[in-house]
């Protein structure tokens, strides 16, 4: 099966799914360094995308990612929901309305996502946030599309990069977001973008995996 | 976690609509995307103030709207920013036609949403200004930094701001007293004893039993230090002080002293800290023209108390005395 | 104990002194024997309202002092009702030569000291009646019990009460329309969490996680029974069928409902379970025509919620909603 | 030494004393099955008493009772307030001007105050309040004085009947006070009424005792 944009479709709805299943894990990690909403939030705009790409007609991989991003910004609130939707509106409009994708494009869409959270957040790497994820799961994948993986191999190899950059957020001070009026009480805490960041990318490359190569 | 709710999730639009039915003299919108408006807008001409942000600080911002202080609110989830949606729902109700002025507190989620919101409405051809609102001195303003709170002084920004419109300011006088407004506000709270936010089910913090939190976030985050319960002037001190240097306030200054509570906090208390407060600043020379006691800018049932103090002439003087007819404020006429 | 004051013997005191400092429109007498007045009393030809009790339910009394309400309060200690010398230091302030009218709840201790207090002014040759308020449903009526207790419903009797003096109602009608307010009103509580007396220093009671106090009183005096914490709706048509059955009201019946906070319930709870508690009255075929929420007799910080319903008629609503200006409750001119 | 006028504000004096050092057990009793004031109301009152005394004139034991009675009522507030302000006021005045006073003297003033609480409070016996106590020790005052005991020893046993009366408020179910919002559940505890209207009259006969016997 294609990596067009009913598998994308299909591999929304497994984020969806993800981020239901931990929700109260995102919530206890925003609790310990933030307000404790960010799983609430991400919950609430989630289950609003499952519903709405449950009901929509055929679309090119972009558009689905438009859908998604404009469901989150009108739906999630707080840091994450202008973040992630920036990042999604950002891989669209990278992505066009090319009908499949490969490793080149997937990179190129996670490119566009990470200079979109950092022109928006204006936060760096090593800051504490959902950058910290973001940003090596962007290069890593960068390099796997230049040594020519096919796409589900180039997000294989960006969740990976996302986990890491996501586990290496415990030992940093937050220097952006809610968590840096800990300033050195939020070391030792996982960032809670960071985790759902690390949660999106999984799933998503698991999805592609599943569901086979594109062209 | 024991409160007076159904379902967690339903908790802003069920307290909305509680709200419609106590305040006719409302247009509440309690269903997504959820907003509060005075039911006299849009006002021909007069320039629409709109705030907003997460649910749980109430009367902030909702209990403001009225005669005098703000055309419309839009609630978020509770501690979490508003949607764009929703600012714009709230502009689209709330637009006379002379601009709006957007007041937002700094935090990423809000500061963010209203941004995005501002450029849909530019698009829609309104002219649209921001003023963010940075009063609490807890935390320290740096280039690598978040950048400091806005907590109780956005209730002073909102009326000063509201008294101008209600009067027929323009959009450009509107920005002009926020900005002077929030320049010559500051504020700092403690806390207590921490608030459960509903969908969470845990207390956001937990403190010993002898222990308070010396410049709280209205939303439970951390502040400078843990230290002991101490008598109430001198927990008065500890938030003044800072309060004071930063501006810096001198003596002399004529000043407006609102002490606020956290929500969980008896009027008693807060009477008494008021008194305390009010002591210290007439020793040091100040004079304390205004006053505010209330819970006005809470945390749900946290604990605690903030103190803020605005620097006043005469501008800012007759604003503030200029009547006001919300449901959480109201005076004059 | 954690709370922000300096020495517990002087709370209420310390208390009164900040609220002087808030409140320039009142005169406030702080020390022994402490009344609070409006600042133009004695007004001539006005009869006085006066009332009082235990301090700890701010801003019941003293917030509200001023036009169109009390024209004077007299705070005794935290829960303890006041003594004859600061009514009759009150009535000395506030009596403008048309008698007075003193409110007060039903309690032995504020009826006993009252009661001496009215014999002292009396012996002055001032015109002077007393009314007992008791709107507690939880508490059953006998002789052979100290009776139902005054809670909520307070407020109701001077706001009304208040509005007639102001428009120059004589001494008898002033009465008359206390004795209606209390024949018409019904009230009852529940609490999810205690208070604490600053002089006592534990917890009036305790309960488990998930328990709540049902028919609570405003000293945390224990109510019906002790239950499940239960969803808001639920909870709700718990303190409403009592009351609805108390009276009895009717179906038909315009009624004024208000939604009171014990102290540390925040406003998003109280908005939520105002409207569960008119979408439940509305059901029954109740006219719901006037609102109010906040917190206004409290408990210090105890965590519940009071309902209260009262039956309106043409002159009872014209009444509520003339003109009022005191510190908590204000509205109309 | 003489049951006089100065004998009597001596012993007025040591019942500040014993209402300060039972100032805790009485807020406990109260908070049981009260509001938790009792026994700061009753501190509260007899400071003023002991500075007023300790600033008075000679005066006649009625006079004595008389001002204790008067502070009482300006200081104390609450139901204990007026009912103790009017026990002692009703006690001054069947004492007259007596300047002495021997065992019928004390057995009328107990007998006064008795009836002077329960016409204020409207509390009979069993009710589970300070009639409870001062019933009982008015009733065994005035069986004593029948027998022809002094003043001192009228009042050891008003203060032994007080004593008995207070304990068998335990098990009472209260009908008036605070105590009867309580209902069923009132049972078990002491009525800090009755308790403080025992230290009272105990403190009372020990210094009766130990001041010697009157005329
Ligand atoms: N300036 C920023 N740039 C990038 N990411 C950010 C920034 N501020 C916050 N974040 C991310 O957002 C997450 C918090 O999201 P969420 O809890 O939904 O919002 P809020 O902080 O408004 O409650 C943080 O864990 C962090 O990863
Ligand atoms: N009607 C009454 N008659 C006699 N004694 C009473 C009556 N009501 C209350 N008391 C006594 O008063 C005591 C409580 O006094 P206190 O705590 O000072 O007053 P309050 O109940 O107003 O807080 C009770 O323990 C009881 O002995
Ligand atoms: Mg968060
Ligand atoms: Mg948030
Ligand atoms: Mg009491
Ligand atoms: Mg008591």
């Amino acid at each position: 099966m294609a990596c067009d944009g009913s598998s994308m479709v299909a591999a929304w709805l497994g984020v969806a799914e993800v981020i239901r299943a931990h929700r109260d894990e995102l919530v206890r990690l925003d609790r310990e360094i933030g307000d404790g909403d960010h799983g609430e939030n991400l919950r609430r705009g989630f289950d609003v995308v499952a519903e709405r790409l449950a009901a929509m007609d055929a679309a090119t991989p972009g558009a689905v990612l438009k859908s998604v991003a404009t469901t989150l910004i009108s739906t999630v609130g707080g840091a994450a929901g202008p973040l992630f939707g920036t990042a999604l509106l950002r891989a669209a409009k990278a992505l066009g309305d090319r009908a499949t994708l490969d490793g080149t494009a997937v990179a190129e869409a996670l490119a566009a996502s990470s200079e979109g959270v950092i022109a928006r957040g204006r936060a760096e790497i090593g800051d504490k946030t959902m950058v910290d994820a973001l940003v090596p799961a962007a290069k890593a994948a960068e390099s796997a599309a230049q040594r020519g993986d096919s796409a589900s191999g180039v997000l294989a190899e960006a969740a990976r990069a996302a986990t890491r950059g996501a586990h290496d957020t415990v030992e940093l001070v937050a220097r952006k977001g809610r968590a840096s009026y800990l300033g050195p009480r939020s070391a030792g805490h996982l960032d809670p973008g960071a985790r759902s960041t690390e949660l999106i990318l999984t799933s998503l490359a698991a999805s592609a995996g599943s569901l086979g190569e594109g062209s | 976690m024991k409160k007076i709710i159904n379902d967690p999730a339903a908790v802003v639009t069920e307290a909305l609509y509680g709200m419609a039915q106590a305040h006719p003299e409302l247009r509440v919108q309690h269903t997504d995307p959820a907003y509060i408006v005075r039911a006299d807008a849009p006002i021909p001409d007069r320039v629409a103030i709109v705030s907003g942000g997460g649910s749980g600080h109430e009367p902030l911002h909702g209990g403001f709207v009225g005669p005098g202080m703000l055309t419309a609110a839009c609630p978020g989830p509770v501690f979490t920013s508003p949607t764009p949606d929703q600012v714009q729902a709230a502009v689209a109700a709330a637009h006379g036609g002379a601009g709006v002025l957007l007041l937002v507190k700094n935090y990423t989620g809000d500061v963010l949403n209203f941004e995005t919101a501002a450029e849909l409405i530019e698009a829609e051809g309104i002219d649209v200004r921001t003023v963010v609102i940075d009063d609490d001195v807890a935390v320290r303003d740096s280039l690598f930094t978040a950048g400091r709170r806005g907590v109780a002084g956005t209730l002073l920004v909102e009326k000063i701001v509201g008294a101008a419109a209600e009067a027929g300011a323009d959009l450009d006088t509107c920005e002009r007293l926020a900005r002077k407004v929030v320049d010559s506000v500051r504020s700092m709270g403690l806390a207590l004893a921490p608030c459960t936010v509903p969908h969470s089910g845990e207390p956001s913090f937990v403190l010993a039993e002898d222990e308070i939190e010396i410049g709280i976030g209205i939303h439970g985050e951390p502040g400078r230090e843990r230290t002991r319960i101490a008598p109430a002037q001198d927990l008065v001190r500890t938030l003044l002080t800072p309060v004071l240097e930063d501006l810096p306030f001198t003596a002399g200054d004529r000043v407006l002293l609102f002490t606020n509570s956290m929500g969980g906090t008896p009027l008693i208390e807060l009477y008494l800290a008021h008194g305390s407060a009010v002591a210290l600043l007439n020793e040091r020379g100040f004079l304390v023209e205004r006053s505010l006691v209330g819970p006005y800018v809470t945390s749900l049932e946290m604990q605690g108390i903030s103190l803020t103090l605005l620097r006043l002439d005469d501008e800012l003087a007759e604003l503030w005395d200029a009547p006001v007819s919300t449901p959480a404020l109201r005076w004059g006429r």
